[in-house]
Formats: structure tokens, C-alpha cells, sequence
């Protein structure tokens, strides 16, 4: 695997809900090896606070260099990489990580929730390579409300893949939790890419097993390198002992994963 | 050494006894891996050395998850001393470390005296290995978890047992989680130590209030970065006056400005720990920047700044 | 007590034995002046209390300049306990601190057990002094200049001096620079401290690289400010677990959410220093910040969280 | 005295030589209360570093409430500092400390090195009030070169005052330092007000108290506060013991100061 730094330049950032926004930046040498699911380690400005790069999956890759970033501002870090407007420089590392597993047998489901739409666009993207459209593929998106979730439903609708919408509060599509729309759709489907909160990607797990439906899922924890060093990423593993995001994931298979309550 | 003089004229060698140092910059048990991981970012020929990750006589799979959690500039780790065992780390990891060009310093651990003694034993002979790093701070299982590294006397003794096994210079760790760091120095010195390499890091831990949780699984952990310097550089200036072995800094050193301050203070080389999780470069960039500064100083040689902090007016 | 529920039905008085606090927020030492510097940007009256700067018999001028440095995250200072004695603080100071409304605590320091106890008897009876908080961090003078609170016995003698001559509730504030805090503590709690307070500041140091000279003029200084924040948590719990008495946290206290995580380790109260410099207003915003987060989390008394983080899954 | 927290808006940047500039922002309250040799506390961004806030005289006072600060990069608060646009905020605390004492019984004579020009051109611009010009007074001005010194040359002369220049490098004036030009004016002086580096004040404070010519200086020290409760402040006074820069000061008259070698 091949990873870089990159002094990139911001070209555009947009905000989608209030506190969600989207941020282009020229990654040229990361673009032209990202895989889907994979991520960055972010570094916004040069002072000590924040102390540490923030891991962000990589949303997009434009066929200009561009790379796409989608984010909610949670804390600091994405709080300060919110105010960076076109021209402002950041510094990223990657592409890091194991993205998704390409090859289904049979047609994919790709389920986000929140931000965990960031990765699953980028492998929409790919899914449909050297395909004429996204045949029986098919998107769930969940999200706390239409502002949140209607730009990123318009894209996965602009590549052909049909979509089927929650939000917590039922402004857009059901109202309810994503996973509740699996239930109609899994009988079709041979292979589910999942990414989102714990208990969403936990719930889609268990409903994939009992139902022998394969299913990836890409896991988040804290990560104070990104690029197997720190050993901090650890994630209990259901053979026993720990994996690694940063390295052995951020995507697992989900039976590889303990799943704890 | 192959390059006597650094390009550029500046003279970067230092020695630890009897282990020479293309230049002063290492990096930190920990925090480089086992010297593959960040080849990408760092070439690890133009480090004076790399210290690995501990190594234990078996396996370790470390703490449950969270292990890390950032702090005001620095962060927490309870890693546990997650590694790969001993073995494993001689078939799988020293080969590559062997011919990465620069000097391989091996972290080791125990439960108990005993364990370092014959950690040691096994590596002695080894190709490859050019000295022995004792890290102290792991608790002691047969005094009921007391870290060796607090008390004089098992700093002493783990000092003894590693020294009488290893066929290298042996650098004992030392835990900045005292009273008086001075006197411990002193024990290990006296025990045999070839050079001491302070500090780890300093016990900590942090709460998140929503879940009233410990941030850590393991709720204590080790506090590093650049939050911790000052404390690092005020021991190491305490160390430095009270042993005659070499003294190696360690603690929140990120730019060369840090570094030469550790090594005004009295240290002979530095550790960059934190700092290669942000900057995989640091260590690189360190280096460079000792340079720099020595020219514009006219300083021909690293040597000649160790431990020339002025404090005469006192 | 005049306000029993705070405003926003949420009640957040709390006792450190006799002492009645309106909120768990105070002032630290030597970071809020004598209660009137700041009074253009917070209102004392609000305040659970303030603690004054460090006083002493007689005056003492203090260290020569520079006397602080800013570090990453958090600073170092070597004031030298400049204060203007214990009889102009009460002809000077104590008027002005008396009509604020808050409980006002005196924070004493002596370079001896014998100064200690004169100073406590000597503000015995004073009116309007709501509790005396001892400063242990001092190196005493008999014993080669090691801080009395490095030492159980000389913390242990400070205490009894202090507790024999005082009429009011006696705070014991540990210093942080020892490998077992808890040992200190309990022995303290024993000689009669009615609470600790904890943790005064980490021995740290900086160097100028360009001068050589330390950046300090005393050379070494202390360390505060959020870089200490996960040290000063992690004693407050070792702490508040191994004594009986209330416990005060101090550290890096910045924000409500720093305060909480000191409240769920165990701290009764908080005290807010370095703070103070940058945002005056620190102490006030994180009272709301604790009102907010109790009403938000159902809580109707701070009391019902303090020492409530979940470490059971150990 | 009264202080007041402002959350300003920078109005103007202007970079005058590479690392010096000149930073407008609305701070009215400030700006009203102010006194010339006071300065205000500033705090860049909401992050833990920088932790503590800077100190910056007042440079100008303008009559819409604006206030200019002149300042060198010289670490990383200047350095954040100088990267804030028209738009963005900063946090102020001021006016704060002693200013200069006014009322000079015959001509004064005001005399910058480098960013100790900042205050002097408030107490120029004081020093005029309710007088139709400069009558004898003066200003000297030092700075490395041409780019640091032209602009606030020509703001010292928009004001009327004769000026008298040196620049380290001789691009522009005196080729020197500052306190050389001193000996000319000193016979005819009756009060000479000083800020800048710490040698140069000591030379001029020196041939002041030899020439009998009554002599107040702006010092600078590492500050944690500004309002008088750190102690951290300290200068050595001659008559024993110490002051307190931000509240004592930071105008001292000359003969008050312990000038060590
Ligand atoms: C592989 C990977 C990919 C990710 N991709 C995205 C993405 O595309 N879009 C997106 O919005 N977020 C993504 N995240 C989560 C993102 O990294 C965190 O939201 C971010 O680091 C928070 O930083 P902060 O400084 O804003 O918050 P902080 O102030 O550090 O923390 C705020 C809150 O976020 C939590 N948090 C902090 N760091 C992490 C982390 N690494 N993982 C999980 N929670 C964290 C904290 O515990 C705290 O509750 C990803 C995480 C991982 C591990
Ligand atoms: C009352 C007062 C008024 C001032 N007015 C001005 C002004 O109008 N324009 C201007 O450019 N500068 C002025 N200064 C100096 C200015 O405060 C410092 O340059 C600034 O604080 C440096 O901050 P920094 O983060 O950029 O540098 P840092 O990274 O903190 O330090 C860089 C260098 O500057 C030194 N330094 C840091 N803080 C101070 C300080 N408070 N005083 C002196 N040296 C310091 C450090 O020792 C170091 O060598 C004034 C200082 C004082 C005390
Ligand atoms: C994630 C992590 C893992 C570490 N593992 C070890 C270790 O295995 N052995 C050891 O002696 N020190 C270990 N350390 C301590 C570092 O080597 C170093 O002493 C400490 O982090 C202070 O330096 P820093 O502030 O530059 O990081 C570890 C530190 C971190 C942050
Ligand atoms: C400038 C300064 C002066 C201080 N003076 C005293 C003092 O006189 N007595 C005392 O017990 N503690 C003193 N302290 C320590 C603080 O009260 C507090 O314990 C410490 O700073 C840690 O808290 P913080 O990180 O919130 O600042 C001082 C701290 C600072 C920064
Ligand atoms: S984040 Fe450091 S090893 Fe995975
Ligand atoms: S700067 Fe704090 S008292 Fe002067």
C-alpha cells in the first residue's frame, strides 16, 4: 500500500445541514489511489490544539484530483475544518486503510446512516465501473432529517441506484431507523456495505447473519495515528483478541466483529 | 559511522557508552512501530536509531478498547503493551529493522524481575540488536503492581538482572511518576545502566460526562505529547546533574527547538514519541533543524551544546 | 445560605465539612488576585468562593523576573509567593473580600511547621475568613528545602499546626510532584484535615535555545493550565477514593465539561487557576455549564454526581 | 479604572514590511476609554494554543470606534493574528495598565525602535489635542529598514511633527540606531517618551538622566494576565524590590527602573 502527505488546497466547501458540510480539496496523488472505504488523517492547522489528525473517509474522488470530504461537526477538529474556505490549505495523509471487498456475487445493498454516507458514494461510484448501470444494486440512507439527507440522496440517485430514505424525524422517506427498511430488501440481496453508528451497523450485522446475507461493515474508533503505529484502534474481534482499524479495517467482515450491547 | 561529518559540515555524532549515534534523534518505544509502518513518511537510515515497541517474553494482546483519547495538547494511551512476544519479534521484525541502516534499540518489559533477565538473555547474541532499552514503568506482580520504576530498589534489580544477561548497552527507562526521579537514576546507575532514557509518560486519565464513563477501558493511562515537556525537561535537567551515564530525553519533543532544549538541559540524545503520530516526519525534520541551528550557532559539533544551559546566575 | 435553589430549580450547594458552599466553583490561588482585580469581568457574589493568594508572615518581594512562560497548552510560573503579609492582607485585603458575599478562603504558605502555625493562629477570630487552605508545596527550610508535601510526616506536622491553631474549616492542598499522592492524603485526613484540596502545580522547566538560559529566572517553576488536566483528574480519583474527607480538584479546570469530569471522579469542588488569566469570566461560565448539563441530565443537586463515574466494568 | 471584554470585528489588515502589520478592528468601548502607552490583551481563536492572551499597545484610536494594533510576527500568536481577515473576530480585553503621563512642561521629544513605535503615534496624535500643531516637539523613529519605517514615518509627519529617522540597514535615514540621533535634539527637551527594545531604552533613559531630561518609558514583559493577579509581570525597580508591569505600568519613569547590563 501506497500512502502520502499531502499539502492539499481547499476549492470549495459546502454546508448541507446545518452542521454538516462538504469539502473539496485538491488531493491529486490520494485521489489517484484512494479504493472505497478507505480514509485520511486530517491535520488542520499548525497549532498544538488540536493535537492530532482526525480520520475521514474519503466521500469522492474527482477525476480532476479532487477528493470529497463529508463531515458533521462534532468537536474541534471538524469544528476548525469547517471554517476552511476555498484557498486554505490542509494537510492529509492517506489513503489509509482497507476499503471495501468489490466483488459481490449477485446484487449489493449499500446501507449509510449519517455520516457513514461519506465512504458508501465513492464505492456507489466504483460498483458501477465497467457496468452499464447499478442493475439490481440498491442504496438505504438514514439520516436525522431532509436537510441532512437530501444532497446526498440527490447523488446516489444521479448514478441510477434506486434509494429507499429514513430520518429520525420523518421529513424525508420513513420514519423510523434505516435498518428497518432492510427487512424487505435483504431476501434479494447477496452482498451488504454498511457504515454508520454502532448500533445501526450492529443490528444490519445480526439481521445479514441470520438472514446468511454477506455483509461489510466499516468500524470507527479513536485513532491517534491512522498508520499502524499507536496500536490505539484496537476492536475486540469474535475470534478472540483485537484487530486494528487503521490497518486491518476500518472495513471488517461483520462476523469478524464482537459485537457488544 | 559511515558519514563522519552530517552533510553540511555540522558534526551530529553522538555516543551512548558504548553505542555511537549517527546523529541524536530516536524515536520512542511505541510510537514508531516495529521501523516498517511509516517508510513512506521517514528514512529510518538517516534516524540516529529507532527504540521498537516493548517486547515481553510472550505475546501481549493489550487493553480492550478505547486505548487512546486526546487531551488539552497531548493525549492518553492504554495500549497495555499490546506485541507480538519475543519470538515473533526476532523471526518477523528485526530482519526488516536489520537492514533499514540505522541503529535498533529493543524495548523491553516484564511481570517480574525474573522475566527481564531472561528477555534479555534471548536477545543476547542476536543480530542485530544494538542496545536495550528496560522500560520500568510496567507494575511489578510480585510486589502487588507497584510500577519497578518508582521504587529504588526493583529499578535496581530489573537494572542487575538485564545488565548480567545483555551482551549490548543497556538504557533503563525511566517513570517520571515520583517523587524524585534523581534518586532513582541514581539506584539503576549504580546498578549498572549504561545511560537512562527519561521520561515515559505520566499517569492520567480523562472522563467523558455524558457517559460518566472513563475515557479508557482501562481508566488510568499514560499522559504524552506536548503537554508534557516542561515536566520532561525539568527531569532530565535533574537527572543530568546527578549521573555520570548519558541521559536520553524523551517527552513531547515535536520541532528541533524542543530536541535542543532537551539537549541544552543536559541529555546526550532524544526520543520523538507523539510527534510521529502527527508528523510521521518529525524525527527527520528534528534533525535538519539541529543542523541548522548549530551552523547559524557556528557550533561544529552536537557535542558541544549537551548540558550548556546557562544557570550560573543562580 | 441565601439562594437554597439556584436559579434554574437546580441545587447546586455543596459542604466541604463545616464549609457551605452556594456552587462548587471556586477561585485557585495566585490566579484571582485578592477577590477585587477581576471584579470588571465576574461577580464574586456568584462565585462558591475565592481563594486568595498565597500569604505569608511577612511579606515577601518574590522571584525575579521572568517569572512566567507560556508552554503548549498550559504555563509555567515562579511567582516566588510574592504576597504582602498577613497583616496588610487583613488591614488591605480582607475588607474589600469580606462584602463580596462569597466564602472566602486564605491560602497560607511558611518555610517552616512553627510559621504555619503562627500564621493559622494569627488569622484565628478574624472576621469574614470562611476557611484557611494550606499550601504544602513550599520547601521547608529545616529540612534542606524538600517540599513539605513530599513527605507524609512533614504534611502531617504542617496539618497539626495548622488544624491545633485554626478556628475554621482546614484545607490541606497537595502537591502532585510525589509518587503517591493517596499516602499524603491519608496522612493529612489523619492529622486532622478537614479537606483536600489538589493539585497544586507539576515542578516543570523551559529553555530559551537561542540564549541557552532557562526561561525562567528561578530555572524551574510550575506547571498549570489544561496540559495538567488528566494528571490532576487521575489524583483527584486516586484521592477521593483513599480519604473519607472532601476532596477539591484543581487543574486545568477551563470549561464545565473539564469541572463535571472532576465532580464524577470524586471532587466536591473545583477551583479554577490559569483560567482565570485568558477568560476572566471562566469561573461564572462554568457554573451555567453545570446548571445547564444537571438540568439537561435530570439531576435536581450536583451532589448526586459527584464521584458517580462508572469504573464498575473494571 | 475600567476594562472591558470586546468581541471585536477585524475591519482592515494591512501588511507594512513581510512580517509587520496593521490590524483595524471595531472595538468602541475599548477604544473610548483608552489612554495613550495602554494596551489590551488579545486572544486569537477559541484552541488552547496559544493559551494566553498577547499583549498589544494601542496603536490608534479612530473616531468610529476603530482600533489599530501594529505588531510583528514574531511566534505564533502574532503569527494567527496576522492571518485574520475583514470579517473574521478577536477577543480583547483593555484598555489596560498606566499610560503615559501628559502634560510635558515644554517640548517633548517621543522616540520608537521597531513595534515600540505602536503607542507613540496614540500619544502623538494626544499630544496635539487643543493645540493648533506640534510646537517643538519631536519624534525619532528606528526600525531595521525602508519597508518597516516609511509608513508609520508618514503617518508621525501627517501629524505635523519633524521627524528624524535611522534604520539599521541605512535604507532610509540615519544609518544607526535611534538613541544616536538623540544627542542633537536632547538640549532643547524637556520630556522624552521611549518604547522599544530593551537596550535602546536604557541607552536613551541613560543619556536623559546625564542631560537632567525628564524621561517615561513602555516596557515589555512576559505577561500571563494583564490585570494584575499573576504577579507574573515583575521588573526590578531601583528603589528595591519589584512592579508590576501591566498595572504599575507599563509607563515608568525612567529613573524608577533598575536597567541592568
Ligand atoms: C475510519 C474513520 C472514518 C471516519 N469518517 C468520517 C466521515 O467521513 N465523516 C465524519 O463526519 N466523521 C467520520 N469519522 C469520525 C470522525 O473521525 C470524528 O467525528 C472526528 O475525529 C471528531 O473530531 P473532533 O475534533 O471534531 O471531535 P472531538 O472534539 O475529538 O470529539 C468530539 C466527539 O467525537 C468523538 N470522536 C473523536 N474522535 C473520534 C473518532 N476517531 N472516531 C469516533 N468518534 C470520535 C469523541 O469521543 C467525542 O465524543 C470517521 C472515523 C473513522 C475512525
Ligand atoms: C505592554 C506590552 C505592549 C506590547 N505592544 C506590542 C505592540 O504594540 N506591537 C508588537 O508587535 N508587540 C508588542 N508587544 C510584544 C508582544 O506582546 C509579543 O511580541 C507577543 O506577545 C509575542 O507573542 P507570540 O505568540 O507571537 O510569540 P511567542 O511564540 O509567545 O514568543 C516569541 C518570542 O517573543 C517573546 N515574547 C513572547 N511574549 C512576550 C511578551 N509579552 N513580551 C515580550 N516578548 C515576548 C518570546 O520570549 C519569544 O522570544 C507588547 C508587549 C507588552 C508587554
Ligand atoms: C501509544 C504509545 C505507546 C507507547 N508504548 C511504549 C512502550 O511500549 N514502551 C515504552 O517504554 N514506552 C512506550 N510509550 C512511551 C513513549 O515511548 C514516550 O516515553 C512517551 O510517549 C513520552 O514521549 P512523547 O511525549 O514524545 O510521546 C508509548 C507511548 C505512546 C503514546
Ligand atoms: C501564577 C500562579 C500563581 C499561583 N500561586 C499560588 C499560591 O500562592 N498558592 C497556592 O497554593 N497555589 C498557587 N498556584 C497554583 C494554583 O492555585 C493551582 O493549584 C494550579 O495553577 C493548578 O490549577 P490550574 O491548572 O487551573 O491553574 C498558582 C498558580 C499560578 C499559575
Ligand atoms: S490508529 Fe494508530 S495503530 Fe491504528
Ligand atoms: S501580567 Fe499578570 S499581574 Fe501583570
Amino acid at each position: 500500500m501506497t500512502e502520502f502527505q499531502e499539502k492539499s488546497t481547499v476549492t470549495a466547501r459546502e454546508s448541507l445541514a446545518g452542521d454538516v458540510f462538504r469539502l473539496t480539496v485538491q488531493a491529486p496523488r490520494i485521489a489517484a489511489a484512494a479504493q472505497p472505504g478507505q480514509f485520511v488523517m486530517v491535520r488542520v492547522g499548525d497549532t498544538l490544539d488540536p493535537l492530532l489528525r482526525r480520520p475521514l473517509s474519503i466521500h469522492q474522488v474527482l477525476p480532476d484530483g479532487g477528493l470529497r470530504l463529508l463531515f458533521k461537526v462534532v468537536g474541534k477538529g471538524t469544528g476548525l475544518l469547517a471554517e476552511l474556505g476555498p484557498g486554505r490549505k490542509i494537510d492529509l495523509i492517506g489513503p489509509l486503510g482497507r476499503g471495501f471487498s468489490l466483488a459481490p456475487a449477485g446484487s449489493a445493498c449499500l446501507i449509510g446512516g449519517g455520516m457513514g454516507m461519506a465512504p458508501l458514494y465513492f464505492l456507489a461510484q466504483r460498483l458501477l465501473r465497467g457496468k452499464p448501470g447499478p442493475g439490481h444494486d440498491q442504496v438505504l440512507l438514514g439520516a436525522r432529517n431532509r436537510a441532512e439527507l437530501s444532497l446526498p440522496a440527490a447523488e446516489f440517485s444521479g448514478l441510477g441506484y434506486p434509494l429507499h430514505l429514513a430520518t429520525d424525524d420523518g421529513s424525508l422517506g420513513h420514519h423510523g431507523f434505516v435498518p428497518e427498511l432492510l427487512d424487505d430488501v435483504l431476501p434479494s440481496v447477496r452482498q451488504v456495505y454498511v457504515c454508520g453508528p454502532y448500533p445501526m451497523m450492529r443490528m444490519v450485522a445480526l439481521k445479514c447473519r441470520t438472514a446468511g446475507v454477506a455483509c461489510q461493515v466499516s468500524l470507527e474508533t479513536h485513532m491517534a495515528c491512522g498508520l499502524g503505529v499507536c496500536l490505539g484502534c484496537a476492536v475486540t474481534v469474535a475470534a478472540g483478541g483485537y484487530k486494528h482499524v487503521c490497518k486491518d479495517g476500518p472495513v471488517f467482515a461483520a462476523d469478524e466483529v464482537l459485537w457488544k450491547m | 559511522m559511515e558519514d563522519v561529518m552530517d552533510r553540511g559540515g555540522v558534526d551530529l555524532r553522538v555516543r551512548i557508552g558504548a553505542l555511537h549515534l549517527r546523529n541524536p534523534v530516536l524515536t520512542a518505544s511505541g510510537t514508531f512501530g516495529y521501523g516498517r509502518e511509516l517508510t513512506a513518511f521517514v528514512n529510518p537510515a538517516r534516524l540516529g536509531g529507532i527504540v521498537v515497541k516493548g517486547i515481553s517474553l510472550a505475546p501481549r494482546p493489550g487493553n480492550p478498547p478505547p486505548r487512546v483519547v486526546e487531551t488539552a495538547c497531548g493525549m492518553l494511551n492504554a495500549i497495555g503493551l499490546e506485541n507480538v512476544g519475543v519470538e515473533r519479534f526476532i523471526s518477523d521484525k528485526l530482519p526488516f529493522l536489520r537492514q533499514t541502516g540505522t541503529r535498533v534499540i529493543v524495548n523491553i518489559l516484564g511481570d517480574t524481575v525474573e522475566e527481564y533477565g531472561r528477555l534479555a538473555g534471548r536477545l543476547a547474541g542476536v543480530e542485530g540488536i544494538d542496545a536495550l532499552e528496560v522500560n520500568i514503568s510496567c507494575p511489578n506482580v510480585k510486589k502487588g503492581g507497584v510500577a519497578f520504576g518508582t521504587v529504588p530498589e526493583t529499578a535496581a534489580a530489573v537494572t542487575r538482572a538485564v545488565r548480567a544477561a545483555a551482551d549490548v548497552p543497556v538504557i533503563v527507562k525511566l517513570s517520571p511518576n515520583v517523587t524524585d526521579i534523581a534518586v532513582i537514576a541514581r539506584a539503576v546507575e549504580d546498578a549498572g545502566a549504561d545511560a537512562v532514557s527519561l521520561i515515559n509518560t505520566l499517569l492520567g486519565m480523562a472522563i467523558d460526562s455524558r457517559s460518566r464513563k472513563p475515557c479508557l477501558a482501562n481508566v488510568v493511562g499514560g499522559l504524552s505529547g506536548p503537554a508534557i515537556k516542561p515536566v520532561a525537561l525539568r527531569m532530565v535537567w535533574q537527572v543530568a546533574r546527578a549521573v555520570a551515564i548519558p541521559v536520553i530525553g524523551i517527552g513531547g519533543i515535536a520541532t528541533a527547538e524542543d530536541a535542543l532544549e532537551f539537549l541544552l538541559a543536559g541529555a546526550t540524545a532524544v526520543q520523538v514519541g507523539t510527534a510521529n503520530f502527527y508528523r510521521p516526519w518529525a524525527g527527520e525534520e528534528i534533525i535538519d533543524g539541529i543542523r541548522d541551528f548549530l551552523r547559524q550557532e557556528g557550533e561544529p559539533a552536537v557535542r558541544n551544546i549537551i548540558g550548556q544551559v546557562r544557570v550560573d546566575e543562580q
